[in-house]
C-alpha cells in the first residue's frame, strides 16, 4: 500500500491539512482578540493526523473527536461558515451555538462531536462501532484521543468491550506529549500509549504524526482491518501541538522549552507535505500557494458569515432537550 | 397506543419485565439487549429469562464489567441509528456511569444543536431490602431527575412495569426504567399484548377525599396499606404514583391537593435531598392558599443502607412510617 | 478556632484560596495536594500558584486524567493515614469518579462500622458564566447533599473560602468545597492569619425584616443586587448565604422566616430537583403557620449549559430574574 | 527465594487456608439455611491466593479486597468470631454489623475493606500505597480483584498512577475464568490479564494460582519489589471457584460444565498443599487432621458468638456517618 499513495491523495490530504492550518490560526486570534467566547483548544502542529486519517474515510463513516476537535471536523469536510458561525456562538453554526468550540458536531459528515470531557469520546466511537456492527452497514467508527486521555477508564473500557466484539473502530491516539501542561513522563510510565493495545487483543501501530504520509499509510490498513471486520486497531501517531493548550499563547507556563517547540517545528508537518510535493513534482511552488490563498479567503468569508450571523434567539434557550 | 386492556393474565412483576423488553424486541427491529450477565444468565433477577434464546446473540449481548463502556455502548450505537436497550444491574453502579449518563447521553442532543436523537432505554434495578448493604440498595433518582435530556420513569406494578419499558423504548429520547428489586414478586394483571403507559402521566392509584400521598416506586404498595388504616381513622387517603418522574406529572398532583388541601410524599430515598423536596416546592407554589397544613414528607434516614437486617428495616421507609407522618401532620 | 479578623487586607477569591490550601498545608504535616495541573501549572485557575514552589514535589502532586483515580488516591490515602487535599478540576468531572465519591468516600466509615475516618477536603469549580458549554459549566451539589458521609461547603467570598478551606481540610470527614469560576475576582477582606469558619453555619449576609433570601454561591452576589432594587419596593430583605449545604442550617433560615413571613431560594444550578427543593420543604415544615406566601425559588431553566453567550447569559440566574420572582410572589 | 520456603512457612500458609475453607463452606451453609442475610460470595478453591500472599505481609500492611472477600479476612488474620458477626448481622462483628459480607474489614489488620464495587478496590489500594509511600511507613499495600473487575476503567487508572508513582502496591489478578457467570472470553479479547502490565510501566507475572508455594514465591518477589521502592507488580493467579458466584450451589445456570469444575477440583489448592506437606514430611496425616479438627471447632464457636450476639440497637442506625 505504501507504494501506491496517489497525487491526487496528496493533493488532498495537503488540502485538508492546509484548511485546518489556517483555521486554527485565525480562529486563534479571534479567541485573543475576544471576539470568539470561550476557550479554543487548537489543532496546529498536528494536522497530519486528521488528514492522513481522514481520507480514508467517508461521509457515511463516524469520528470521535476531542476538546481539540476543529481539525477533525474539517478534515472531515466541515465547513468553516458553519464552523466559525458556531465558535462565535451564532444560531447559524452546527450547533445552532449551543455547543461551540468543545461539542462542535455535525452529524451528516459522522462527527459525533468534539468532547469537553477528556476520554469522551472512546465508549462513544465503540457504541458506534458496535451499531455499525449490528446494522451490517459497512461503517467504520475513528476514536481520537490524547495521550492524557489514555489515562481515563473510559479509554480502557472502550477499548476491551471494541477487542472484545471485534468492532470496526480504530483508536487513534495523538501523542502530543502532553496532557494540558502535564508531560507524558507525569502522566504515565510508559513511552508509546500503543503498548496498551495488547492488553485489549488488538494491535498497537506507532507511526510518525508529522508525516501525513505514514500517518496515511498506517490508517489505511487499520480502517481496512476494521472495515473487513477484523477488529479495532490502537495507531498512535507521535505528534506535537505548536499553539499552546488553549488558545495560541496560552498562559505563559514554561512547562516545555522553547527550543523544544523550535525543534518540532522543523517538522512541521504542512512543510514536510509541501517539501514532498515539490519534490515529487505533485504540486508547483505556485499552485501550493493557491492552495493556501483560497483557503485564506475561505477564511475571511468564514468569519464575516460568523459575524453576519445572528445570534440565537432566546426561544431557542430550552429547546432541543429533548426530541 | 391506547392503555389496552386485552387478555389480562396474573403475573409477577419480574415477568412483567421480560414482557415488556420482549414486546420492544418484537416491533423495533434496531433493539437490542447489552449488559453485564443479561443474555447467557438472563439477568441476576431473571428478568431477561429466555430473551436470549428467543432473540439469539446478535441481538442480546453479555458485555464485560464496564459501566461507563455500556452506557456508551448504549450513546454511540443510538447515534449510529440503533434503538438500545442497555442494563445497569443496580441503580447503585450509575456512580461508575455518570458521566456517560450525565455529560453525554443527557446532554449530547442539546450540545448538538438537536441534530441528533438517542432512543435508549436504560433498565436498572434500586431499592433496599435484601440485606445488600450500602453500595447495592440505593434509589438514586433525585441524581438523574435533575439532568436535562433524560426521561425517568419508576413502574411500581406488573401492569405499569411493561407498560413504562415499551413507552420508554418508543421514545426518542434516553428514558432511565428505575425498577426495585422488593417488586419482583408483586403479581398484577398484565395484558398480552404490547401496550404502553404514556410517559409523564401520574396514576390515581386509590382515589381519595381528603388526603394526597404521592408515592414514588415501591412506596406505593406501603401507602395503600397506609391508606387502609388512615381509613380506620376517617382520612380518605388519595394515593398518586407518578410514575414517571421526569417529565413529572405536576398538574395530576396538585389537582389532589386542591381537594384534599393536605399532603405527604413518599420515597424510599435518602429523605434529605431526596426528589421529594422537588415535588413539595412544586405543591406549595401551586396549591399554597390550599394547603391545610405543611407538607410532609416520608424517606430514609441520613445514612447510607446499613446491612444488618435489624437495622435495614429501620431504614426503609414503611406503612407505619407513612401512618405516622400523617397522625403527626394531622394532629391525629 | 474563632472566626477570627486579625490583619485583614482586601484579596480576591482566587488569592484566598491559595492562602486556604497553604494555611493547610502548614497546619497539617501531612496534608498534601493532588490533582490535575495543580503542581507545574498552579492550576488551570492558579488557586494553586506558589504552592509547589513553597512545599515541594513531594507536597504537590500533578495527576494523570483519571478522575477516579484522583478521588481514590484521596480515600486510600487517607484510610493510611493522611489528610489529602484533592482537585477536581471542574464539578462536572463527577460524573468521571461518583462511585468514587458516593460508593467509597461518603460510605467508608459508615460500612465499617465506624472504624475508620476520612479526612478528605476536595475542592472542585462549579458554574457558568465563562462560555465553556454544557459539560464545563454545571452546579451539581444537588447529587452529593443527597449522600450521608459527604459535607458540602459553598464559600462565596474570599473569606469564606479561606475560612471554609481550613475548616474542611481540620474536620475528620470528607468535605467537598463547591467553588465559582465567575467569583474569581471577587473581592474582600481576609485576614493573614489561619482561621475557619464552622461548617454548619449560614451567615445573615444582610439583615432585613420582611422577606428571606436564601442564595447559593455566587447567588449570593446577585441577591445583594436584587435587595437593593426590592428596597426601592419597600422589601427589606434578609439575605441568607448558607455557606455550608450539608449540613444545613435549617434553624437560622427557619428563624429568618419565621421573622420575615416570606422565602425566595436562589441557585445557580437547575431548579428542577435543585438543592432549593430541600430547603422549601423544610421551610415550611418548620414555619408553616408563618409564610404568607408560596416560598418561590429561582435556579436554571431545564437544559444542559447552552455555550453562546447570548443564550447563558439568559441561563444563568441573576438579581433581574430574583427581583422578578420576588414581585411576581409579593404579587408588585 | 523458591528454594528457601521453609517449614514454618508452609504450615502457615496450610493453616490459613484450612481456615478460609472450612469458614467458607460453613458460611455457605448458614447462608442457603437462611440464617445468613444477604449474598455470599465464597472463596472456596482460590485459597492458595490469600494464603500465598498474605503470608508476605504484616498487620500493618494494607490490603483491599473485593465482594469476594472472606478469604483475605481470613488470611490476614481475622477471627471468626466477629466475621460471623458480621456476616449475621449483629452489633458484635466487625463493622458493628453495618457492613456484612461485601464490606466486612478490619483496619486494625490493614484491611480496607471488602467491596460491593467490582473495581472497587484498586483505586483505594493505590491510594493506601501514595499515602505509605508519602508518609515513609514501609508498608505495602495489595490489591486483589478479579478478571471480571480488570475491564473496570477504575483498575486501569489505578494502575496507571501505581506505574507513574512506582508505589508501594502490588496487584493480585484472582483470574477464576469468570465475572459472575460470564466466561474470560466473552469478556475481554485476552486470555492473560498479566498482559496488561506493560500498559502501565510495571512487571506482570502469571503464576498457577491453585498451587500455594508457586503463588508465595512470586508474591514475594513483588511485595519485596514495592517494599524496597522498585514499583508496582500485576501478578495474575490463575484460579477457579468451586462454589457458584453466589452462595454454594448457586441459581442452577449451565455457564461451566461439571466436568470443567471437577477437573479443576483434582487442583484442589488444599489438596495440593497437604500432598506437599506430607510428601515433604512436613506435617503428618494426624497433624493436617488436627488443623482441620481445630478450625472447624473454631468455626462453630464462631457461628455460636455470632447467634448469641445482639442484633445492633436501633440507635446505631444513624451513628457511624460521620467522625
Ligand atoms: C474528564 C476531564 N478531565 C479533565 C479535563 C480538563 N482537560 C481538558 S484538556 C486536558 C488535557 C488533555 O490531554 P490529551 O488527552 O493529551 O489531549 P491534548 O490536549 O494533548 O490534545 C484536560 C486535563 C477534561 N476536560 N475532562
Ligand atoms: C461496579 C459493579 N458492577 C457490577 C457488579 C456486579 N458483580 C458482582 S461480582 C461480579 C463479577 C466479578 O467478577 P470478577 O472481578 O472476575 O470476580 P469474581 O467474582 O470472579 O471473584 C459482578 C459483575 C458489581 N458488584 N459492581
Ligand atoms: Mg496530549
Ligand atoms: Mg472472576
Amino acid at each position: 500500500m505504501s507504494t501506491q499513495i496517489s497525487n491526487d491523495t496528496l493533493i488532498d490530504m495537503h488540502r485538508r491539512m492546509v484548511r485546518i492550518r489556517l483555521f486554527e490560526e485565525t480562529a486563534g486570534k479571534m479567541m485573543e482578540d475576544g471576539k470568539i467566547p470561550g476557550a479554543l483548544h487548537l489543532y496546529v502542529g498536528e494536522e497530519a493526523v486528521a488528514g492522513g486519517v481522514m481520507v480514508h474515510l467517508s461521509d457515511e463513516d463516524q469520528i470521535t473527536s476531542t476538546h481539540r476537535g476543529h481539525g477533525h471536523l474539517i478534515a472531515k469536510g466541515g465547513e468553516f461558515d458553519q464552523m466559525f458561525a458556531e465558535l462565535y456562538g451564532r444560531s447559524t453554526g452546527y450547533c445552532k451555538g449551543k455547543g461551540g468550540s468543545m461539542h462542535i458536531s455535525n452529524m451528516e459528515l459522522g462527527i459525533l462531536g468534539a468532547n469537553g470531557i477528556v476520554g469522551g469520546g472512546p465508549p462513544i466511537a465503540m457504541g458506534a462501532a458496535f451499531g455499525n456492527k449490528f446494522l451490517k452497514n459497512n461503517k467504520v467508527a475513528v476514536c481520537f484521543f490524547g495521550d492524557g486521555a489514555s489515562n481515563e477508564g473510559s479509554f480502557h473500557e472502550a477499548a476491551n468491550m471494541a477487542g472484545l466484539y471485534k468492532l470496526p473502530v480504530v483508536f487513534v491516539c495523538e501523542n502530543n506529549g502532553f496532557g494540558e501542561y502535564t508531560p507524558q513522563a507525569n502522566h504515565q510510565a510508559i513511552v508509546d500509549v500503543a503498548d496498551r493495545a495488547a492488553g485489549y487483543g488488538m494491535p498497537g501501530v506507532i507511526v510518525d504524526g508529522m508525516d501525513a504520509v505514514a500517518v496515511y499509510e498506517a490508517a489505511g490498513e487499520a480502517v481496512d482491518r476494521a472495515r473487513s471486520g477484523k477488529g479495532p486497531t490502537l495507531l498512535e501517531c507521535k505528534t506535537y501541538r505548536f499553539f499552546d493548550h488553549v488558545g495560541v499563547r496560552g498562559m505563559g507556563l514554561t512547562y516545555r522549552s522553547d527550543e523544544e517547540v523550535e525543534r518540532w517545528k522543523k517538522r512541521d508537518p504542512i512543510l514536510l507535505m509541501e517539501e514532498r510535493l515539490l519534490e515529487q513534482k505533485v504540486l508547483s511552488a505556485e499552485q501550493i500557494k493557491a492552495v493556501h490563498d483560497i483557503t485564506s479567503e475561505e477564511v475571511l468569508a468564514g468569519i464575516k458569515f460568523a459575524e453576519e450571523s445572528p445570534f440565537p434567539d432566546p426561544s431557542s434557550l430550552t429547546e432541543d432537550v429533548y426530541a | 397506543m391506547a392503555e389496552a386492556q386485552l387478555k389480562p393474565r396474573t403475573l409477577p412483576y419480574v415477568s412483567a419485565i421480560t414482557e415488556g423488553v420482549r414486546a420492544v424486541m418484537l416491533e423495533q427491529p434496531t433493539a437490542f439487549v447489552a449488559g453485564e450477565d443479561v443474555a447467557g444468565a438472563g439477568g441476576v433477577y431473571g428478568y431477561y429469562a429466555g430473551i436470549l434464546d428467543e432473540f439469539g446473540p446478535e441481538r442480546v449481548y453479555d458485555t464485560p464489567i464496564s459501566e461507563e463502556g455500556i452506557v456508551g455502548l448504549g450513546v454511540g450505537s443510538a447515534a449510529a441509528g440503533c434503538r438500545p436497550i442497555i442494563d445497569m444491574m443496580f441503580m447503585d453502579f450509575l456512580g461508575e456511569c455518570m458521566d456517560e449518563v450525565a455529560n453525554q447521553m443527557a446532554k449530547m442532543r442539546y450540545m448538538f444543536g438537536g441534530r441528533t436523537k438517542l432512543p435508549i432505554t436504560m433498565l436498572t434495578m434500586a431499592g433496599a431490602g435484601m440485606s445488600l448493604a450500602a453500595q447495592h440498595s440505593q434509589s438514586l433518582e433525585a441524581w438523574i431527575c435533575h439532568l436535562p435530556g433524560l426521561k425517568v420513569v419508576m413502574p411500581t406494578t406488573p401492569y405499569d412495569a411493561k407498560g413504562l419499558i415499551i413507552a420508554a423504548a418508543r421514545d426518542d429520547n434516553p428514558v432511565i426504567v428505575v425498577l426495585n428489586k422488593m417488586s419482583l414478586a408483586i403479581k398484577g394483571e398484565v395484558p398480552e399484548e404490547s401496550y404502553e403507559i404514556p410517559l409523564g402521566k401520574a396514576n390515581i392509584v386509590r382515589p381519595g377525599t381528603n388526603y394526597t400521598i404521592v408515592a414514588m416506586g415501591r412506596m406505593m404498595h406501603e401507602a395503600i396499606k397506609a391508606a387502609d388504616e388512615l381509613a380506620k381513622l376517617g382520612v380518605d387517603a388519595e394515593i398518586i404514583d407518578p410514575r414517571t418522574l421526569q417529565p413529572f406529572d405536576t398538574d395530576t398532583v396538585v389537582e389532589s391537593v386542591r381537594k384534599t388541601h393536605r399532603a405527604l410524599i413518599v420515597h424510599e430515598a435518602v429523605r434529605f435531598g431526596g426528589f421529594g423536596g422537588e415535588i413539595v416546592a412544586q405543591i406549595q407554589e401551586e396549591a399554597f392558599d390550599y394547603l391545610d397544613a405543611p407538607i410532609a414528607r416520608v424517606g430514609a434516614p441520613f445514612s447510607p443502607v446499613p446491612f444488618s437486617p435489624a437495622l435495614e428495616k429501620l431504614y426503609i421507609p414503611n406503612a407505619d412510617n407513612i401512618v405516622a407522618a400523617a397522625k403527626k401532620q394531622l394532629g391525629l
